[in-house]
């Protein structure tokens, strides 16, 4: 066993879709306990490389390592039952659900009993304390999650998954629709729990700013492809925005 | 109190109101028809016989809205349903005659519903096709299997049996069932798991599984519960009528079902739904048939006054049901 | 036919078209028409519309002359729908019977023959035999689709008879639906809806079911009420036999298939010399007297079961 | 060529295969079928009368399946278009005995019917009432009304008319108005901002009214189209079959209907819709329905392999075509 | 005429939906040719508030003027025909439709000719050109909508709204799921316009940031109220960092 093990490692990912390339290639390592931050432009197959490592897609072609052993995530159910949870970007709420049946959706209460009926007074209690400790408020958790603000929903999703006990965890633009104040919470929250240790977690984002001051590593992609990964603590936004037009530059140029 | 004890509980009560209110208003329709009708002919409900008479308009197409409305909250729909309903007694008939005690008979008739069912869901789910086209396939096909066993003639379903009184022939029997299977759908709609993600498939299939929810397996269930409902009514009809008809059930009936779910409440589209809705609403459309009937309306016209009727009362139970409501508040 | 003395010929095709194809009252009808078509050397089809659609029924016509049946048999449920697809038939050289109902007299259809029982007098035969059980009060005739051709002909000629008696019997005219569960509740609402109703009658096979079954579960033949109505479904005849409906109608549905195969092989096998003649199958009514036999035997001619047979009888022949 | 130009032109021929991939699919399980039918009875096609009578199994329901289409694209579905269809020729015939010329009868059975439709679509779209309950009230109501009006009788469509030739009575009229309504519609849906707006109203209702689209007064729009369609329609078949009877059309024209417009490729739930795809389902079901009359098959077992042959249609039209299209590329 | 006009006034603009009430009183003018930012928290009723400037809900109570007049919105079609166009926060694309029929929705190209017909070429070209100027590469403007990333869609939506001759644009965050490279060149776009005259926008942001580089003006929202305005140029993200966070505070010392 090496010191640093790798929670969750890619090799040469290739995803189509029909006639449409989404991941042209892709390898990655998120080591144990670190926090990966993923940007790019718009496109560049972010989203399909979480979908491909939550169990959602599968890829077309390319190797899966969870905790260093190769496995074919099958479905979400199975990615999740080897600890891993995501945030969608679009986020997978049930609109006509509470708030607090959407929090818990799928991984919901039980009561003690044959019946295993749900624990609504239960999910509804701890559903109100979470988003309290996020700082977003909302009416009553009762309410259909269609009647919310969009940063509202955005909390009820982001807050399923960071309440889940997982042990890697994939955030696509968590904070994409939060209030300043709101992602600074959501920001210590998940700063406080990976302090706990044992947790990693990749995140996709599109503020450079906020990306380095959270993630140990960031990395790059474009037009499916990882073009840039370095240490978040040796580079700087400057650089990031270089390499990005540097990039899209040449692309454009060679497609003429 | 804290804020987040508020937002914990204090908007509970109404908040549950609110969204029961679909089914208080379309009660109080339900109501408003029974004074009308109670008005015009005292014997609408208020003797013996008829309140059995209303129960037994009311029974048959409740129980098989509950089923339709499990699929309908997934945006699926079972045009089978009533023929499945004529197809379960003559198996139970069959294994009657094979010699099996009337008991198992029943439940060989109602495996032999749910079979279809698992063919209609299977077929819908693995093979996608839409399921307003696998159930009119089976539609076609289990009628025209019900005829071909049957050679198109109506026969008993078992005498003096013991069980009869339990399954249908006792007045007050089916409406006891209607309500015994109500409150158990209810529950699994409301109060477990099987039934929030059926909602949440249906409001969201990309989004539940994402969540990891298996949508096809709830899909695949439901089917076989809407059809296993729909192949016990029949047998109950069965009993009721003494007689086992190869016509009986049909489409008819499964539109009408249907018509109960949406009347309840639950959209065709899907994405919500409600058991207790689909009950008011079948008890909607039993009790404007059996008081037209009851007060004598000419068969020319009935249809006509039963058309008005409905969009009358669907307007009364949107608009002025909820101003009555908002004047209270 | 190899038994008999004609020589060998084709398999001819006689492509029956019906109104309810899958309605119970039929089944002894294509018996009637496997028995005879055995019996003849030929083949039939029995296809049309399950519930009366008249534009599916001249489908069906059509489909039979497209795929060149030799003869056709169809109940001219329509005034003049048939009229121009009989044409067609005639003209490509296939011969068309009419069974079970027939164009309204003094029409231009072309049919070579009808074999079967007027429906408008059918009703109308009822509506005598009412007026004469009945002197007074409130009359329910119920009918399971108002308007459907194979039906409402009937009730019509029933209104029409128990107008003319000029008794002062009040007539209503109730729809129970498409299906016997409804008919059943239907009848019952009607019922308690009008408990001083004196007679209930039904011009439908499943209504015919329900009201039996209403006049039992109240016990009104004790209270005097009447009732009765068409066809011969089981409960309905158990139920005539227990005392508590007046009459149903029989109208002989075997040969009304039998008859018709046998025309159509006739003109067939003459080279069209022999053959059209109208039969008129007859109508029985069935009371608790002749109910008897119904109920005592299981037969092919009466649609209760698939076995071939012959019923032996005895003692004198009643009418 | 420069990123743009690409973006904008290149790949626009298999994009639009792969939207019409649909039509094409269930196209060629039409082509299967008919030369399967063909070789069983080589009078399935190729004689005059056949095709005639062909088109006439195929051209009813198609021409009501493009109006259904229209509305199920929004989420709606009207109920009442088959009582529509048996209204309209009742109401032709009226105009007809009070002395107005034949074309302005069928002109005033035509509005006739767009009127239900207005109805239809004020009580929908105003009042709110779901589509499903809206028209089950008026298709109790319009069928009672034509009870009444014909007394139960059926009477005859105008003889020796100019126009009857023109409007059903000749045998490949119908199909032709068929495929002229059909290229019209089509134009609507795909080439006309009212069906843009229709599509965008059904995939996204909120979105599409941010987008200032007026999504009730196209609803309203569509409700009348169809229920005209269904009007126009029965005002043919009465033609045709030179009668216009009370019964006529009824819940079964309407089922099949919507069963192709399925069949073809529009989603009961709403978001997308095909008017060629619900012709050729039309056309499916047409050939299913004519080619095994025609091969002889029997009443009773009629509907079990009608039903056993839309499954195998449908598996076989979203799989094995699919699959073999795949190979092919 | 005062020399600064303004292109639209709310005058203490109140909304409830049922119990809920999403705006308690919200004051703003926006001045012509201005860029008003607005922050705020989430749920604080930004997105309702621009749902009534667009016509698309309408106030419980409180006043509107369009260029000083008072005006009751009864619609979006009534509000497009004043000049005011926006960008939901929804986005309100049709999933099912192409990407240039959504581009162009309800404002189309239409033929020449008496059917009028839609002109499908000229909006496939138009819209391709339009994608090309903000720089988001889609692999055919014919896919439908709901292939696309969710910063595609995002792009197909803003593309729409600033192509429309509006007077008044409304853009609800935008740039919520932009890549940086994108973001920056429809900031870019804006401003171009914006210097062309006679175009007044108001933005919802969460990045303080990039709102104090674009906007001319910006205004804080919590809780259904204005609690803050000011000239960007008189600000900065330190000091309306601290308000919300005063502010918040407050109202939770005030709850308990
Ligand atoms: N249609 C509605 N029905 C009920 N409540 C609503 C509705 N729309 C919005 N609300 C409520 O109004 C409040 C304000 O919502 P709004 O969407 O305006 O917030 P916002 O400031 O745009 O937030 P965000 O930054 O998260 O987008 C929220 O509490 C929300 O729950
Ligand atoms: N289901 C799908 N079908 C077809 N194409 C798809 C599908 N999902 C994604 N794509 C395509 O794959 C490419 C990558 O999409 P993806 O959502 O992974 O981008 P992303 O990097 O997450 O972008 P964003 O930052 O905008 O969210 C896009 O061009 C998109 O159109
Ligand atoms: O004569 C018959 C029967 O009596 C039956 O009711 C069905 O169809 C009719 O034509
Ligand atoms: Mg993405
Ligand atoms: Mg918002």
């Amino acid at each position: 066993m090496s010191e640093v093990m790798e929670a969750l490692r890619g090799e040469d990912i290739v995803k189509r879709f029909g006639p449409v390339t989404a991941l042209d290639g892709v390898t990655l390592t998120l080591r144990q306990g670190e926090i990966l931050g993923i940007l790019g432009d718009n496109g560049a197959g972010k989203s399909t490389l979480i979908k491909i490592l939550t169990g959602f897609h599968q890829q077309t072609s390319g190797k899966l390592f969870v905790g260093g052993e190769e496995t074919m995530l099958r479905s979400v159910d199975h990615a999740r039952s080897l600890g891993i949870e995501c945030v969608y970007q679009d986020l997978a709420l049930a609109n006509s659900l509470s708030i607090y049946h959407n929090m818990f959706l799928n991984r919901e209460i039980i009561r003690r009993g044959p019946f295993r009926l749900l624990n609504n007074r239960a999910m509804r209690e701890r559903a109100a304390e979470c988003l309290e400790e996020i700082g977003v408020h909302v009416p009553s958790v009762d309410l259909p999650v269609e009647q919310l603000s969009g940063g509202q929903r955005q909390a009820i999703a982001v807050a399923r998954a960071v309440n889940s006990n997982a042990r890697i965890l994939l955030l696509d633009e968590p904070l994409a629709a939060m209030g300043a104040r709101e992602a600074g919470l959501i920001i210590d929250l998940i700063l406080r729990l990976k302090a706990k240790g044992g947790l990693s977690i990749v995140m996709i984002m599109h503020n450079y700013a906020q990306t380095l001051d959270i993630a140990d590593r960031v990395m790059l992609m474009q037009r499916g492809r990882v073009t840039y990964q370095r240490e978040a603590a040796s580079t700087s936004v400057e650089e990031l925005m270089d390499i990005v037009r540097r990039e899209y530059r040449a692309m454009r140029t060679s497609a003429q | 109190m804290t804020d987040v004890q508020k937002a914990g509980r204090r908007p509970r009560r109404w908040s549950n109101a609110l969204g029961r209110s679909s089914e208080i208003r379309i009660f109080a329709v339900a109501l408003i028809l029974c004074v009308y009708f109670e008005t015009v002919n005292h014997d609408f409900l208020l003797t013996g016989a008829s309140l059995q008479n209303l129960s037994q308009f009311i029974a048959p197409v409740a129980i098989i809205a509950f089923g339709e409305i499990m699929l309908m909250i997934g945006g699926e729909i079972d045009l089978s349903a009533g023929m499945v309903f004529a197809f379960a007694p003559f198996i139970m008939h069959f294994a009657l005659e094979a010699g099996l005690p009337p008991w198992l008979a029943i439940l060989v008739g109602v495996i032999a519903a749910a079979l279809v069912g698992l063919v209609n869901g299977a077929v819908t789910v693995y093979l996608r096709i839409p399921s307003f086209v696998t159930t009119l396939g089976t539609l076609f096909f289990v009628n025209g299997l019900t005829l071909t066993i049957s050679r198109g003639t109506p026969v008993s379903p078992p005498e003096n049996s013991a069980l009869a009184p339990f399954m249908g022939e006792w007045g007050y029997s089916e409406i006891i069932w209607t309500l015994a299977i109500a409150a158990a759908m209810h529950v699994l709609l409301r109060h477990t798991r099987w039934g929030l993600h059926t909602i949440a498939s249906g409001a969201n299939p990309l989004g539940a599984s994402e969540a990891g929810i298996q949508v096809r397996r709830l899909k695949l269930g439901n089917f076989i519960l809407a059809a296993l409902l729909a192949g016990f009514t029949g047998i109950l009809e069965a009993f009721r009528i003494t007689s086992i008809d190869p016509q009986a059930g049909g489409n008819q009936i499964m539109f009408l079902a249907v018509a109960a779910a949406v009347i309840g409440g639950t959209p065709l589209a899907g994405g919500s739904g409600t058991i207790i809705g689909g009950l008011i609403g079948a008890a909607v459309l039993g009790i404007l048939n059996d008081g037209f009937t009851l007060i004598g309306i000419n068969a020319f016209t009935f249809n006509m006054i039963l058309g008005a009727a409905i969009l009358g009362a669907m307007i009364f139970n949107i608009h002025v049901v909820r101003l009555a409501r908002k004047g209270e508040l | 036919a190899e038994a008999g003395s004609f020589p060998a010929h084709k398999r001819w095709k006689i492509v029956f078209v019906n109104h309810v194809t899958t309605n119970p009252f039929f089944v002894p009808t294509q018996y009637g028409i496997q028995d005879a078509t055995a019996l003849l050397g030929m083949d039939y089809q029995w296809t049309g519309s399950a519930n009366a659609d008249i534009a599916e029924m001249v489908n069906a016509v059509n489909a039979a002359i497209a795929a060149k049946a030799d003869a056709i048999a169809v109940p001219i449920v329509d005034p003049k729908a048939f009229d121009k697809p009989i044409q067609a038939a005639l003209d490509a050289g296939i011969p068309v019977f009419a069974y079970n109902a027939d164009a309204p007299s003094g029409s231009s259809n072309p049919r070579l023959a009808y074999i079967g029982q007027d429906l408008y007098l059918s009703g109308y035969q009822m509506g005598e035999r009412i007026a004469s059980l009945i002197d007074s009060g409130l009359v329910a005739l119920f009918i399971a689709t108002p308007g459907q051709l194979n039906i409402q002909p009937r009730l019509d000629g029933a209104v029409a008879a128990i107008k003319k008696s000029g008794k002062k019997i009040d007539v209503q005219t109730i729809a129970t639906g498409a299906t016997v569960n409804e008919e059943l509740s239907k009848i019952k609402s009607f019922f308690l809806g009008h408990q001083d109703l004196k007679g209930m009658f039904a011009v439908d096979a499943g209504s015919t079911q329900g009201v039996a079954e209403v006049m039992k579960e109240s016990n009104l033949p004790a209270k005097g009420v009447h009732g009765g109505g068409f066809d011969l479904l089981p409960r309905t005849v158990d139920l005539i036999h227990d005392g508590f409906l007046d009459f149903t109608i029989d109208q002989q549905p075997y040969v009304q298939g039998f008859y018709t195969v046998v025309e159509a092989f006739t003109f067939l096998a003459s080279g069209g010399l022999v053959g059209p003649a109208n039969i008129n199958t007859g109508l029985k009514f069935v009371t608790k007297g002749s109910v008897d036999p119904y109920l005592t035997t299981s037969t092919r001619y009466e649609g209760k079961s698939t076995k071939a047979q012959i019923v032996p009888r005895t003692g004198a022949i009643k009418g």
